[in-house]
């Protein structure tokens, strides 16, 4: 039973592993460039359900501050400073992340059970899984800072009840995607150019042809006869 | 600028260098004739006013620090200014030889090459010395393939192999030391370390050493390149690099016996292969090795008349061996050929440099009156003084080989007797050779008749009387009756020249077998390569033809183009990476 | 001492230059046979008179040097001709032989 | 930080060509894009020698983007942050010192191999590779490194299919370097996505904190990602296969660029993730370390003996590249401060020897239309300087005294007999000589063609390379000689930036 759960608990990474495997696949055997191409999309694809799938809890929101919040005058100053993004990103989430049971790579929160009531569960290995860090953090912060502050220790408090979604992975991979965006487009550009200077977008009649550029002899002399001669 | 180059500067040779470059740029055979020799003056002055100090108290010049690390540009006692002024003399010599016959790029690497060798015995430390070493080796790469041929040049690239490895020993043993006592001095070492053991820093450096000093089997490289060179080239190869590596030896490893050992081999080794070699350049090659073993047997000796004897032998050896590739190289530049089988009888047109090989001849075999005779009697001496029986009979054998390569094959068969076609030649050698090789004469006579005169500039003060009636009578009881044997031999047809073709030696090990194996090694590596990869393509090619019956005929198996195999390549190493990573602990 | 059985080259006669000439050979041969003689002598009045001063007892023996010269010319002698025969190849063994001719490199030289 | 008047110095590097970049693209084709690239290169330059200053005199800079730094009582900042400190400073002066020769270099020889109308494209894709260059090397988050890797890469393909116009390898070779960069890249971010989900942080500083103690699956699965991404890049050996042709047919101009800088900035990449961000307590590291070794040796020799059988000079010297990586992985892997100082050194030699000798090449491919051996018959003759710079920058190479090279393989050889690896010292530095001579075999053979071939009888007299190549190129040629004079500025300070490295991976000493 372990095992299954093991293997359930982690699917995301069985989906992301299996997609990897299967571009980085067609890159490897198919000899069409275009075909070459979609290969990398596939494999950058996979990158980008794995980034999202860690980011992701179920019924997690999205980072924005719910409940009473009040003080408007220092909303700005509270919100880049600390309350939120440095209490997630460096306490919330590094204990989070890691399992406090010992197993080396975390099972997905989109299988744990996440309580109703969103108060978070002791054991679920989630993200935001410590609202009394979050609490003291924040309260720590304030205290002998600012009066001010108060009223962002007691937003952080409220906040830490409801179940954020992190934000940042998702953010990482919109860069990552404008970044396939590019590859794929100068990728394909790329293939038009070839196919105007060689005639072929087939990997190994290229080939045959930069050998014979190179060497002057024909890379493989009865297949260049049985095809017409590419070189 | 940092005072390296300060430091640098100083040293004559550096100078030298410099006017190297200065030379390459002029236009003009004459000119830069001209220049080479003022260049060389100008340089010796320069040492010359820095005077000479005793072995246990020299000066140093030109300090400087490189990474951390002392450096000492100059130092000048009687072992190195006696070594510095014999390669101003050898390179004034070089300079009117080449004067109407030096290409742009021999006269101007031919003053590179010397000066490399003069701050490399200037050098008071051992990355001072290794500078001057590489560049040594790199300029004189340019002497070797100055001779023109297809053959030089490959001649070139294993000669600059050689070279090279033998500054990169230097190097590895340099950095060791340094690593192991942060001192970069170079004074005696030993092989052997307090403990016993091996030193290992001082075996490389003593390998680097070796390498250029000609020892046996790794000698190969000399008869090799120089029969390559030009005519002039030949002259100015013969005589730095051997013997700097004989400086070298003589300041770090005297007294080192291993090296009277290797010192007797070479001296009696080399006198076969110079007598059974037919090209005469490559006689006076093996027998330039066979003399190279009179001083590392000198340096083995170690006793101050031992090391005297092998500094006098290399300055002496230096101007007869000189003098003798200059008139084989003027027998090159009228007849053409330096083959024995083509020549003989060329005394009628060439009366004047058979003249010089006989003086040669006489020098090299040791007959009183000539610097030969004082300078080997010293060897002779210690190794008889201090009882080295065996380096004591290499010597005399070695003589005796003297008398067959350079009296018999070198001076008899090649000027004397019929004429033959090759040796119809216009007239005498170019008027600057001769002058030349005149002066190269004369200096063989004066040290001969007035021996103190060099004895005032070796290392140390050693009253050494060379004309006894024993020294003289047993050396020509020897070289007499040596002669008389060859002649009866000639007189009853026992001897005959060498036959006419390469003489093979060690370098065949790599030239012959080991480039079969090399190219069998690529040819093997590159179809177990192709196999591999073609085997890994079709087998998964086939595991997933047997999954998926959709898989074509046009797939893996018909494709061999790279962005399949690098991101194959690519995935492999991750996945080795990943399983190291979870098995390594 | 320059008789030649084994000159390769075409001989020719009536070239004879000086060295050639039947009187200098025989001066010639005289003159080293007399030397040879004179030296071995001197060599054992020598050992007599207390001039040499050997260092081995091997080389105590009167004529010790006239003897090794003959005798390691002998050894040379035999021994160079077998390593020739031995290890001597044809010129084109390593090289094809047009590597040794020289293209003209509009220097002018030899 | 507590210079004043300086407070936006790191940052400049990466704005000052960034902003550039579009602008040159509104430019008239011809000279105008070509003056302004060269004067961005030059202004960058300056900027980044200011910070190499400052960081020796103040010791490391940190600059947050945007003002989004660390919060008072917190150790990680919010947002981006630049680190600087003297490993980084010291190759972002190597890059923008480059460009601001080789910029200049270019004009001649791009005007001839690239269409005149694509110059304002073709130098702002320059321009973006310098700047991406620059800011993977400066930025002090893992994954804005990944961000400016592609910013460069992306940039590096384009300008290598531009060199199409002389010869259509170019386009497969760029596609062939496209497919594995990204390759390399992605699983790049894979590791720093296994990184992040093990930490939470993605500042470099911080992660190496996080990371202290931990080692579990993710975090090694996350190092082999990283390694062998950064790898790929790098042309680390069997992962190498892309370069060759790329730095062949591209044109002469980004050859020279891409040589001396692109791997040099993977080169830093993989010495800051060893040691800053894994260090020694990360117990994977000492197998990556001996992995190395293995590879090092392995490039020096196989790359090497390719260099010797080559007919083209380009792919000749882009093999050699490839060697000389393994130097510097060789330097990386003995794991102590020599050595990571002397892999350092050889970085910034090795820039100078390559930029020097493709930017000769690029002078002969100029006038001679060709890199092929063939074409350096006789070059001594018809192009003395080129020649002579040549001859002189191969010597560098081989490790002759005088120049550079020499003090690299000094200290890479001091570094290995200071080391305990599992294989014995003396036989790594024996090794190190070994493919020394094989790079004097195949540099020889390159000076004996040009030196002493004779030319080719029925070849058209040709003229020197103009003046600005030939000055820009002996720049470079006598930076060669000055610093080996001059070991201040590479030994002193790669020694000390080593010691930083290390020191943040609290390796320095004997934890190897």
């Amino acid at each position: 039973m372990d095992i299954i759960e093991f293997i359930v608990g982690r699917y995301n990474y069985w989906i992301f592993i299996t997609l990897m495997m299967i571009g980085l696949y067609i890159v490897i055997s198919r000899g069409n460039l275009i075909k070459t191409i979609v290969g990398l999309n596939l494999f950058q694809t996979s990158v980008f359900i794995f980034y999202i799938s860690i980011g992701k809890i179920v019924g997690g929101t999205a980072p924005i501050l719910v409940g009473s919040y009040k003080a408007d005058d220092s909303y700005g100053e509270g919100y880049g400073d600390e309350s939120h993004g440095a209490g997630e990103q460096t306490s919330g989430a590094r204990e989070g992340l890691h399992d406090a049971d010992g197993l080396d790579i975390p099972s997905n929160s989109l299988s744990a059970e996440v309580p109703a009531g969103g108060a978070p569960s002791a054991v679920s290995g989630s993200l935001h899984q410590m609202p009394d860090t979050a609490r003291e953090t924040a309260a720590g912060m304030a205290s002998g800072v600012n009066a001010t502050y108060d009223s962002v220790a007691d937003a952080a408090a409220q906040g830490a009840e409801v179940i954020y979604t992190n934000p940042l992975p998702h953010v990482l991979i919109l860069t990552a995607i404008v970044v396939g965006v590019a590859t794929t487009a100068l990728g394909l550009a790329l293939a038009v150019r070839i196919r105007e200077a060689y005639g072929t977008i087939e990997e190994d009649e290229l080939e045959a042809e930069d050998h014979f550029a190179e060497f002057g002899v024909p890379l493989h002399p009865e297949q260049g006869q049985a095809r017409g001669g590419a070189a | 600028m940092s005072d390296l180059l300060a430091g640098l500067i100083q040293n004559p040779g550096m100078l030298l260098i410099v006017a190297g470059v200065i030379v390459a740029l002029l236009p003009g055979r004459q000119l830069r004739a001209i220049a080479a020799l003022a260049a060389i003056i100008g340089c010796y002055a320069l040492l010359a006013s820095y005077g000479t100090a005793p072995m246990d108290a020299p000066v140093l010049m030109g300090e400087s620090t490189l990474f951390g690390l002392d450096l000492v540009s100059i130092r000048i006692d009687r072992l190195s200014v006696v070594f510095a002024t014999l390669f101003f003399i050898a390179a004034g010599l070089n300079a009117i030889y080449g004067w109407l016959h030096a290409s742009r790029m021999e006269a101007s690497m031919g003053l590179i090459y010397a000066g490399a060798a003069i701050g490399g015995v200037l050098a008071g430390d051992l990355l001072t010395l290794f500078i001057f070493w590489e560049l040594a080796a790199l300029s004189s790469v340019f002497i070797v393939w100055g001779g023109g041929t297809h053959a030089a040049f490959k001649a070139g690239m294993r000669y600059l192999v050689i070279q090279v490895g033998s500054g990169m020993a230097l190097m590895a043993g340099v950095a060791l030391t340094v690593a192991a006592t942060g001192e970069t001095a170079f004074t005696a070492m030993s092989l052997t370390a307090e403990d016993g053991s091996l030193n290992i820093a001082a075996l490389l450096i003593f390998i680097g050493f070796g390498v250029k000093a000609g020892f046996p089997l790794l000698h190969f490289w000399l008869p090799d390149a120089y029969p390559r060179a030009s005519a002039v080239g030949a002259v100015m190869l013969s005589a730095f690099t051997t013997k700097m590596a004989i400086y070298a030896l003589a300041r770090g490893f005297p007294g080192e016996d291993i090296l009277m050992l290797i010192g007797a081999v070479m001296a009696v080794a080399f006198i076969f292969f110079g007598a059974a070699a037919s090209d005469l350049r490559r006689v006076l090659a093996y027998s330039l090795n066979s003399q190279l073993g009179f001083m590392v047997c000198g340096i083995g000796i170690g006793s101050e008349l031992a090391i005297n004897g092998a500094v006098a032998h290399a300055f002496a050896s230096v101007i007869y061996k000189g003098m003798l590739f200059m008139a084989m190289g003027a027998v090159l530049t009228r007849a053409g050929t330096l083959r024995a089988a083509h020549l003989s009888g060329l005394y009628r047109a060439m009366p004047l440099t058979a003249l010089v090989a006989f003086i040669g001849a006489l020098t090299i075999t040791g007959v009183p009156l000539f610097a030969g005779f004082v300078t080997k009697s010293m060897t002779i001496s210690a190794a008889g003084y201090y009882e080295h029986m065996l380096v004591w009979l290499a010597l005399i054998a070695a003589t005796v080989g003297a008398v067959n390569n350079i009296g018999v094959r070198i001076f008899h068969d090649t000027f004397m007797g019929a004429r033959s076609d090759a040796a119809k030649v216009s007239g005498d050698a170019p008027l600057p050779m001769l002058i030349a090789m005149a002066l190269a004469a004369a200096i063989c006579l004066v040290v001969g008749i007035q021996p103190t005169l060099l004895w005032s500039m070796l290392p140390f003060d050693y009253d050494y009387a060379a004309y006894t009636m024993d020294h003289l009578i047993t050396q020509m009881q020897l070289i007499l009756f040596a002669v008389l044997l060859f002649a009866l031999a000639r007189r009853f047809g026992l001897a005959a020249r060498p036959r006419d073709g390469v003489l093979l030696d060690v370098d065949w090990l790599y030239r012959v077998p080991g480039r079969i194996a090399l190219a069998g090694v690529v040819r093997g590596t590159a179809a177990a390569w192709h196999r591999l990869w073609w085997g890994i393509q079709a087998g998964v090619a086939r595991l997933v033809k047997g999954l998926y019956d959709t898989h074509g005929p046009e797939g893996a198996l018909a494709r061999s183009w790279p962005v399949g195999f690098m991101a194959l390549f690519t995935a492999v190493v991750l996945g080795l990476m990943l399983i190291v990573t979870f098995v390594a602990y | 001492m320059s008789d030649n059985h084994h000159t390769p080259a075409s001989e020719e006669t009536g070239d004879t230059g000086f060295f050639e000439k039947p009187g200098m050979r025989k001066i010639l041969w005289v003159a080293l046979l007399a030397s040879c003689a004179i030296f071995a002598a001197l060599g054992i009045y020598g050992m007599v008179a207390g001039w040499m001063h050997p260092y081995f007892t091997l080389d105590g023996l009167p004529v010790f040097y006239a003897l090794a010269g003959a005798i390691v010319a002998a050894v040379l002698g035999a021994g160079g001709r077998l390593l020739s025969e031995a290890l001597t190849k044809p010129s084109d063994y390593y090289d094809s032989p047009a590597d040794e001719t020289r293209p003209d490199d509009g220097e002018g030289r030899p | 930080m507590a210079i004043p008047g300086l407070e936006q110095l790191p940052v400049l590097p990466v704005v000052i060509p960034l902003v550039a970049a579009p602008l040159t693209l509104l430019m008239k084709p011809g000279r105008a894009p070509w003056a302004w690239a060269t004067l961005v290169s030059w202004v960058t330059f300056v900027v980044t020698l200011l910070l190499l200053e400052a960081v020796w005199v103040h010791g490391p800079v940190e600059y947050a983007m945007g003002g989004w730094g660390a919060p008072e009582g917190m150790s990680a900042p919010i947002g981006i942050t630049y680190y600087v400190d003297l490993a980084n400073a010291l190759v972002l002066t190597l890059v923008a010192g480059i460009a601001s020769v080789v910029f200049p270099y270019a004009y001649y020889s791009v005007e001839s191999e690239i269409d005149h109308r694509q110059t304002p494209a073709f130098y702002t894709a320059l321009l973006i590779c310098f700047t991406g260059l620059l800011g993977v090397t400066i930025t002090g988050d893992a994954f804005n490194v990944f961000v400016f890797l592609e910013i460069s890469s992306l940039s590096t393909y384009a300008l290598i299919a531009m060199g199409a116009r002389n010869d259509r390898r170019a386009l497969t070779a760029s596609f062939n370097y496209l497919v594995m960069g990204t390759i390399g890249a992605t699983f790049y971010v894979i590791g720093i996505g296994l990184l992040y989900q093990a930490t939470g942080t993605l500042n470099m500083l911080d992660l190496h904190q996080q990371l202290m103690g931990q080692s579990n699956r993710m975090v090694e699965a996350g190092f082999a990602f990283i390694i062998t991404g950064i790898g790929l890049k790098l042309a680390m050996v069997p992962l190498h296969l892309w370069l060759p042709n790329a730095y062949c047919y591209a044109p002469s101009a980004i050859s020279a660029f891409l040589a001396a800088t692109a791997t040099k900035v993977q080169v830093y990449i993989i010495l800051r993730f060893m040691f800053s961000v894994f260090g020694f307590e990360f117990a994977f590291l000492e197998v990556a370390l001996n992995a190395f070794i293995v590879l090092g040796i392995v490039g020096m020799f196989y790359a090497s003996f390719v260099a010797v059988f080559r007919d083209n000079v380009k792919q000749m010297l882009a093999y050699s590249s490839i060697a000389q990586i393994g130097y510097m992985l060789l330097g990386i892997s003995f794991g102590t401060v020599d050595g990571v100082a002397a892999s350092l050194i050889h970085v910034f030699n090795h820039a100078l020897i390559k930029a020097a000798l493709f930017m000769g090449v690029g002078c002969v491919v100029l006038r001679l239309g060709s890199s092929n051996f063939a074409a350096f018959n006789g070059l001594a003759k018809r192009m003395p300087w080129t020649a002579w710079g040549l001859i002189i920058s191969g010597l560098s190479l081989v490790g002759v005294p005088l120049t550079v090279g020499f003090i690299s393989k000094w200290k890479l050889m001091e570094a290995a007999f200071q080391t305990q690896t599992f294989i014995p010292p003396l036989l790594i530095v024996l090794l190190i000589g070994a493919s020394s001579l094989l790079a004097a075999i195949y540099i020889g053979r390159l000076a004996y063609a040009m030196l002493l071939q004779p030319v080719p009888e029925d070849a058209e007299p040709v003229k020197e390379a103009p003046h600005l190549m030939r000055i820009t190129m002996w720049i470079m040629v006598l930076a060669n000689i000055w610093f080996f004079f001059q070991t201040d500025v590479t030994v002193g300070v790669a020694t000390r930036a080593a010691q930083a490295l290390l020191d943040t991976g609290l390796g320095y000493g004997g934890a190897y």
